[in-house]
């Protein structure tokens, strides 16, 4: 896949049009996980806007991201930076081999408490 | 049979370029009626008008084809040609071969044969045009105002200055408007109070003027020149004129439990009440609902202190009639509700304010005497953080999809004003753009940086939260790709403006078009800006459009110069492209009139000769004064009784007919 | 049914008598036993020719048009499904409605001289009918016919009621039949386009423009017809090819949606058997889905849905149904 | 009355607590929550990316048997609502996601969206109604109660139309029902962190000490939420700052049917 | 613009109705912003949308239009404040009404167009024109009383 089509690809599969943001930094004004991220929920966008999607693939931001929502609920222009960032990660994950996280890697994180949902969770968000 | 001359302009090379302008003229030289046809490089210059006006007489022509731009442009141009060459100017069609034809297609062919389809068309309608004479009109010598802000004052003063009586209605118990409720002004930073005051005091004491305050428009009827308007006064239950403004009925007054709007609801107000100190007219109001005596029938302390008499616990609503030839629409704007922004903790923290409520807190005779103290406790603010673009450039659908427009400029002058009175407070702005156009607009917005050292933040925020006592804003600082977390004792919303609610119903009842936005639309973007589609209905300031004070008293200025315009007029010329009804046609069935917007058709009972006999029938008459033209009426008509004159159906059809010949 | 007819005749001269009314309308006996026609009585003398039976099924509101603009007062006979068109005619000012006098008088479905005859019976006599039999009698002897098989199109959906009567003549009480109205014009929509024009080009291609359909029309009551007018450009009068003859019932059906009861008769007197009605109850149907159930002449008031509107209406595009 | 539910994995296992405090208040109020058959875990997180099919079919399925058993879904654990409420959206206002859905599960009747999705704490607002709960409340929290919301219940608002997305009242009203004292606190809709402990356990234990910091400055005594990886999050990565509840569970309590 | 495919090269005629305030605008607004559609669009001013009479997109279609397009202020806009409104109810009765009758649904069309839509007035004219063309000549309304094989 070229640089554009795979541009076209995650803008497609985040069904998020990014040419409506107005470049206030609403999204990254609200971020939780701000600090934790290398390229910013804002950057996502006006990254993908401007067709550096190769820069986003190699972001460890995909995988801090909380798809929290707070971003999506407060753009004034109906962009949602987390479907960017999700489509992003899902492009990875997809590729061969490009899973964020490997089973072996799970058991020493686990404690007993911890919930079904958040393994399923991170399973779904982190691998294919 | 008609004799037409067909006229193709070439609008230099927007038309010749793509059309074969002399084929068209060649093509149609033999179509019905056309005895003449000419092309030329600019049909609406003086040279090109002057070829219409000789062919007219050489050819003693009884209608013409002007093929050029959209009649939208220039087809008042051609009737007036026509006219001065002694022709009806309802003999003259446009083809609009610019807009529809050579403007949007690129191959030369294809777009010759349109052009030619499009004379023809119009050469159709015109075989069948009939030579219409406008009707007259008087025109009532009185404007009425709808608002009296600093729009509705600047309009009715420059209109009662060319000598006409004016009307203001006002749905508040002062004229005045959010300008009053303005402490400074930008660029120039003077006391808004202090320019706005004299205008209102001149508006009460110009005796052409009339000042219906606590009134609202509760009807219209008529048109252009001729309007019949139900005013509705409310009960103030203070008798106007008696009432001295002493004031001492507000002292006495027990029930203080009133938030007073004027100061956007930061304090409390008695029952009986004048707005502020300058309010026009000086005259008490009675609030209802907070009035013991009007709730209980107990109380009546300020009736028994006024010594002027002049409380009335009795008073009901009154309706006034007065007939108009003008109207202008002046009412303004309000700051947008906030509910929807409670990531800015509005709502639950008393020391999130709007920069309208800021505005009351900075003034002398606001709430705080003119102290910056913060709403909570009353203690001065250190750190004042201003969030710009509150609900404004929002197409979520939490806000509005414009740009107020003023917010960049308040907001600096309020960071400048605060940092010029209290130098040790630490003043933020959150700014996605920072927007200046105007005369030493953008130097005034760099003096708050440069020299009073205000700190611009480019970025949003993204939440306002309580902690420890403190409003912890954080938001986004794009420049430096940061989230900042900024500490702040008052948090100030630059909250989108939109136009006060009754605009609609007043839209209503002026049948004047509306955007989504409800901004009243003018009849066009550039070069109509201040008239509404509605003839005879002006509009001025914030209704149309967000603006500053200065482009409102010019608009104000503008549309009064427009209402002069036509009141000077002793009769007006209508519209003849209305509806009639065949009387030998018509039914009687009324269903033409339930469906007339205008309440133009009526019916009359006549005798009528029809082969041979007398008979008496129900027949509809259109009031052609009062009808637009819009013919609603002609389709509802079964028997097609009901037609429009210019736009006849039997035109009509043979449009249809021509385009249809390929 | 001869019960009725007595108690009317005995009404229409009580009236004519005591000069109350100037004129009666109501049927006349025609050539044949099934061929009744309208008629005006104008004494207790012409009343001898007077009939009602299972063969009335003329609407005799249209008539009052013109009767209403005469001398005195008219009485006038109104089956139910009458009485819907009588209320549209008042609505809309062409029947002065305080110089009618409205007897509303019982209907048990009339019957169809056409469906009889198809049965294969000619010479037809007389007809005797009880419940659900009719007993017909020819020159040629006598059979016994199923009733839900020869009514008239417009009978067999019907459950219309009275909605204007100065007086009554009614003694039994018609049961309400349990029929969807709508039933064809659903199989018709069920179709495919091209079905769908089939039909109609089949249907429509028997027209002889003999304007029947337009002349017994309560509705198309037009003082002068579009079709007669050569400024409406839809003008013709002979039967030809043009445009204007072409659409003439879709112009028509359009003319008179919103304003039709349903009363049946375009069909009733078509000599072709085009099922006009079900043009009109196309429109009467879409009205009542998309914009709330109305039935004109229901009252003498209001608008009709094509002169009022609703700012959430429909788009065209979503009225269309999903077809096939 | 009965209601079809939808359980949700962690309910079945680490979250019993949930489940069965929700049960037997249900039938204390007169509702009875009826286990839908065969349900298959929903996926945990909702799938943003338009082509993903696949991960929202269990989905589907739970709520084309709720539409022909009743024609509501009743959930209880927060992200099972998130993805089944927003995955309903997709079948109702997506063509493209709806008709791609219905061809890989070849259902008798296509599904379109038809059924209504409700959170046990919607039922309790709209079905029984928080007055009539008041009114059976024996045992009154009298004590001082902070809502957690996080974020799964109120995002994105325009689907979940749970309530107002920075000012919620839907939990404070169920407090207030209960005798108890709701505390409003910033940090009710901030998230605590989610899955990204597995990569990054610095993020939820500064979110989940955010959110109970906040909530006891306010004066909570004791924080409730809806979710169970939340509750995790919040108990075991928020340094004890405050006990955390499933909602649930002092609901039974006012009730007096906790076992 | 959009691409076309023709039946064979053929071109269909479209009659457009616009009204003067809004859609009349829009056509003006879509040339002078240069957005091209195809030529066979011709358009007929009316004052308002509700100036279209039924009989007059019959009596197009009767003389060989493949396609009538009525455009009009959006709902609310109306110039003359109600004109639109009624064109929505008469023109949905009428083109269901023909689709009963067995005439493509896709020749008739309504669409609101503000003087502001240059841009969705050279849309709606490309797509209309499109499926206009997809449809073929329109024979039916001009032949309906011609009897099958005639």
């Amino acid at each position: 896949m070229t640089v554009k089509e795979q541009c076209e690809n995650v803008k497609r599969m985040s069904g998020t049009d990014v040419r409506k943001c107005m470049k206030c930094g609403k999204c990254s004004g609200r971020c939780p996980a701000f600090h934790e991220m290398d390229i910013k929920p804002h950057q996502f966008v006006s990254l993908l806007a401007q067709g550096r999607i190769e820069e986003l693939l190699k972001s460890e931001a995909i995988w801090s991201c909380l798809s929290c929502m707070a971003c999506v609920e407060r753009c004034p222009r109906a962009v949602a930076p987390a479907a960017v960032i999700e489509a992003v990660r899902d492009t990875v994950i997809r590729a061969q081999g490009a899973n964020g996280m490997k089973a072996e890697d799970i058991p020493p994180m686990v404690d007993e408490l911890i919930p079904q949902q958040l393994l399923m969770s991170a399973y779904r968000k982190y691998n294919k | 049979m008609q004799r037409i001359g067909v006229f193709i302009c070439w609008c230099g090379s927007n038309i010749a370029a793509t059309v074969d302008v002399e084929r068209v003229a060649d093509a149609v030289k033999k179509d019905q009626g056309v005895v003449y046809s000419a092309t030329y490089q600019y049909m609406c210059s003086e040279n090109g008008q002057q070829l219409i006006k000789n062919a007219i007489k050489e050819h003693s022509l009884t209608g013409i084809v002007v093929g050029s731009c959209s009649p939208r442009m220039h087809e008042a141009t051609f009737r007036k040609t026509a006219e001065a060459a002694g022709l009806n100017s309802y003999m003259v069609e446009i083809a609009n071969i610019r807009e529809h034809c050579s403007w949007i297609h690129k191959d030369r062919e294809e777009a010759t044969e349109k052009a030619i389809i499009l004379v023809r068309t119009a050469i159709a309608k015109v075989n069948l045009n009939a030579p219409l004479s406008a009707g007259e009109s008087p025109v009532i010598k009185r404007a009425l105002v709808i608002g009296g802000g600093i729009a509705g004052i600047q309009a009715a003063l420059d209109i009662a200055e060319a000598g006409f009586e004016v009307d203001i209605v006002e749905k508040n118990a002062t004229i005045g408007g959010r300008m009053a409720q303005i402490d400074k002004t930008f660029p120039t930073l003077d006391c808004s109070a202090c320019i706005l005051t004299p205008k209102m005091v001149d508006c009460a004491q110009n005796e052409k003027i009339d000042i219906l305050s606590y009134s609202e428009v509760e009807e219209v009827k008529g048109f252009v020149g001729n309007f019949s308007v139900k005013i509705k006064r409310k009960a103030r239950f203070v008798d106007e004129k008696k009432c001295t403004g002493c004031k001492l009925c507000m002292e006495k007054c027990p029930s203080k439990k009133g938030l007073d709007e004027f100061n956007m609801k930061l304090n409390k107000r008695p029952a009986i009440y004048i707005p502020f100190a300058q309010a026009i007219p000086n005259v008490a109001v009675i609030d209802p609902e907070q009035c013991i005596k009007l709730k209980t029938g107990k109380c009546g302390l300020c009736q028994k202190v006024c010594g002027a008499g002049a409380i009335d616990y009795t008073q009901k609503d009154e309706y006034i009639e007065r007939g108009y030839g003008a109207i202008v629409v002046a009412t303004g704007f309000k700051p947008i509700e906030l509910n929807a922004f409670n990531e800015f903790g509005y709502s639950e923290n008393q020391d999130v304010i709007t920069s309208l409520e800021l505005e009351r807190i900075m003034n002398a005779a606001g709430p705080t005497n003119g102290v910056l103290l913060r709403p909570s406790d009353g203690e001065h603010p250190k750190v004042i953080t201003f969030i710009q673009c509150v609900g404004s450039r929002d197409t979520s659908g939490c806000g509005k999809p414009y740009c107020s427009k003023i917010c960049c400029m308040y907001t600096a002058k309020h960071a400048m004003l605060i940092r010029e009175k209290y130098p040790d407070t630490e003043v933020h702005v959150f700014y996605i753009d920072v927007r200046t156009p105007g005369k030493n607009y953008d130097e005034f917005f760099r003096r708050a940086v440069e020299q009073y050292g205000v700190d611009y933040i480019k970025g949003m925020v993204g939440k306002v939260y309580n902690e420890n006592g403190k409003l912890m804003v954080q938001g986004s600082n794009l420049i430096d790709n940061e989230q900042v977390l900024i500490e702040s004792d008052l948090v100030v919303l630059a909250a989108a403006i939109e136009p006060e609610p009754s605009v609609r119903k007043i839209a209503t009842l002026l049948t004047a078009s509306i955007d989504t936005n409800n901004f009243l639309t003018e009849s066009h973007a550039k070069l109509r800006p201040v008239e509404s589609p509605t003839a005879g209905v002006y509009l001025a300031g914030v209704c149309q459009g967000p603006k500053d004070i200065p482009e409102t008293v010019s608009q104000a200025s503008a549309c009064a110069a427009k209402v002069i315009g036509l009141l000077v007029k002793d009769k007006l010329k209508t519209n003849p492209c209305v509806a009639s009804a065949n009387e030998t046609m018509c039914n009687g069935c009324s269903q033409c009139a339930s469906v007339c917007p205008y309440g133009a058709i009526t019916y009359v009972e006549k005798e009528l000769r029809v082969d041979g006999k007398t008979e008496l029938r129900r027949i509809a008459s259109v009031n052609p004064a009062v009808c637009q033209g819009c013919g609603a009426c002609t389709v509802t008509c079964p028997s097609g009784a009901m037609d429009l004159k210019g736009f006849s159906s039997k035109q009509i059809m043979s449009e249809v007919e021509e385009i249809c010949k390929r | 049914m001869k019960e009725v007819e007595s108690k009317m005749l005995e009404r229409a001269k009580v009236l004519l008598e005591s000069g109350e009314v100037a004129r009666v309308i109501g049927w006349r006996k025609g050539a044949f036993c099934h061929d009744p026609e309208p008629a005006s009585f104008e004494s207790v003398d012409e009343l001898k020719d007077f009939v009602y039976d299972y063969f009335c099924g003329a609407n005799l509101s249209k008539y009052l048009i013109a009767e209403s603009k005469k001398e005195g007062k008219t009485a006038v006979f109104l089956k139910p499904c009458d009485t819907y068109s009588f209320n549209q005619l008042v609505k809309e000012h062409r029947i002065n409605r305080e110089k009618i006098h409205v007897i509303a008088v019982e209907c048990m479905a009339k019957l169809d001289i056409g469906k009889i005859k198809a049965k294969g019976l000619s010479a037809v006599t007389g007809v005797e009918v009880d419940g659900e039999q009719v007993k017909v009698q020819t020159l040629y002897g006598e059979a016994v016919l199923s009733k839900t098989e020869i009514v008239l199109a417009k009978c067999a959906t019907c459950n219309k009621t009275h909605q204007v009567k100065d007086e009554e003549i009614v003694l039994h009480e018609r049961p309400v039949r349990d029929v969807n109205r709508f039933a064809e014009v659903e199989a018709l929509e069920q179709m495919t386009a091209e079905e769908r024009f089939k039909f109609w080009r089949e249907q429509l291609s028997k027209c002889i423009r003999c304007n029947a359909c337009r002349n017994v029309c309560p509705a198309c009551s037009c003082i002068k017809c579009v079709f007669d007018n050569p400024q409406s450009g839809v003008a013709a009068k002979a039967n030809d090819d043009k445009f204007e003859e072409q659409l003439f019932h879709i112009i028509r059906a359009y003319h008179v949606a919103g304003r039709c009861t349903d009363c049946g008769e375009c069909s009733r007197v078509c000599p072709q058997g085009i099922p006009l009605h079900l043009l009109n109850r196309k429109f009467i149907k879409d009205i009542d889905e998309t914009y709330g159930e109305f039935q004109a002449g229901e009252s003498a008031e209001g608008k009709t849905p094509l002169t009022e509107y609703r700012e959430s209406d429909l788009e065209p595009k979503d009225v269309l149904k999903e077809g096939k | 009355m009965k209601i079809c539910y939808y359980p949700g994995c962690t309910l079945k296992t680490k979250s019993q607590a949930l489940d069965q405090t929700a049960r037997l208040a249900a039938l204390a109020l007169g509702v009875e929550m009826e286990e839908i058959e065969n349900w298959q875990c929903c996926g945990a997180v909702y799938p943003m990316a338009r082509d993903e099919i696949a991960t929202k079919l269990s989905a589907v399925r739970a709520l084309d048997y709720a539409k022909h058993n009743g024609g509501r879904l009743l959930t209880l654990c927060s992200a099972c609502h998130n993805v089944i409420k927003r995955t309903n959206e997709d079948m109702r206002s997506d063509g493209e996601i709806c008709s791609r859905a219905n061809n890989y599960l070849q259902l008798e009747e296509s599904y379109r969206g038809e059924t209504e999705v409700l959170h046990y704490l919607e039922m309790l607002k709209t079905v029984v109604g928080f007055d009539n709960i008041a009114q059976k409340v024996v045992k009154p929290l009298n004590r001082k109660v902070g809502a957690y919301y996080g974020c799964l219940l109120l995002r994105p608002s325009g689907v979940m139309a749970f309530d107002n997305p920075e000012n919620p009242t839907i939990i404070e009203d169920f407090i207030r029902a209960l005798g108890g004292t709701p505390v409003i606190y910033p940090f009710r809709n901030e998230c605590c962190g989610a899955y990204v402990g597995l990569k990054n356990p610095d993020l939820p234990k500064k979110q989940s000490e955010r959110i109970l910091r906040s909530a006891k400055e306010k004066g909570a005594e004791e924080v409730i939420t809806a979710c169970p990886l939340c509750l995790y999050n919040l108990n075991e990565k928020g340094s004890g700052i405050l006990p955390v509840k499933y909602f649930t569970e002092l609901l039974a309590e006012a009730l007096g049917v906790k076992s | 613009m959009q691409e076309i495919t023709t039946k064979e090269g053929f071109v269909p005629n479209i009659v457009a109705f616009c009204c003067n305030w809004c859609s009349y605008a829009g056509a003006d607004l879509a040339g002078s912003s240069r957005l091209s559609y195809p030529a066979n669009v011709k358009i007929i001013r009316v004052p308002c949308s509700c100036r279209v009479n039924p009989m007059f997109v019959l009596k197009a279609f009767q003389r060989g239009a493949d396609g009538v397009i009525i455009c009009g202020c959006h709902p609310g806009d109306c110039h003359y404040v109600t004109g639109n409104y009624y064109t929505r109810r008469r023109m949905a009765m009428l083109f269901s009404f023909l689709d009963y009758l067995g005439i493509e649904r896709d020749r008739t069309r309504l669409e609101w167009v503000s003087a502001a839509e240059g841009a969705k007035f050279s849309a709606v004219m490309n797509d209309f024109v499109a499926k206009v063309t997809a449809l073929g000549e329109n024979k039916k309304l001009s032949d309906l009383r011609v009897k099958e094989g005639e």
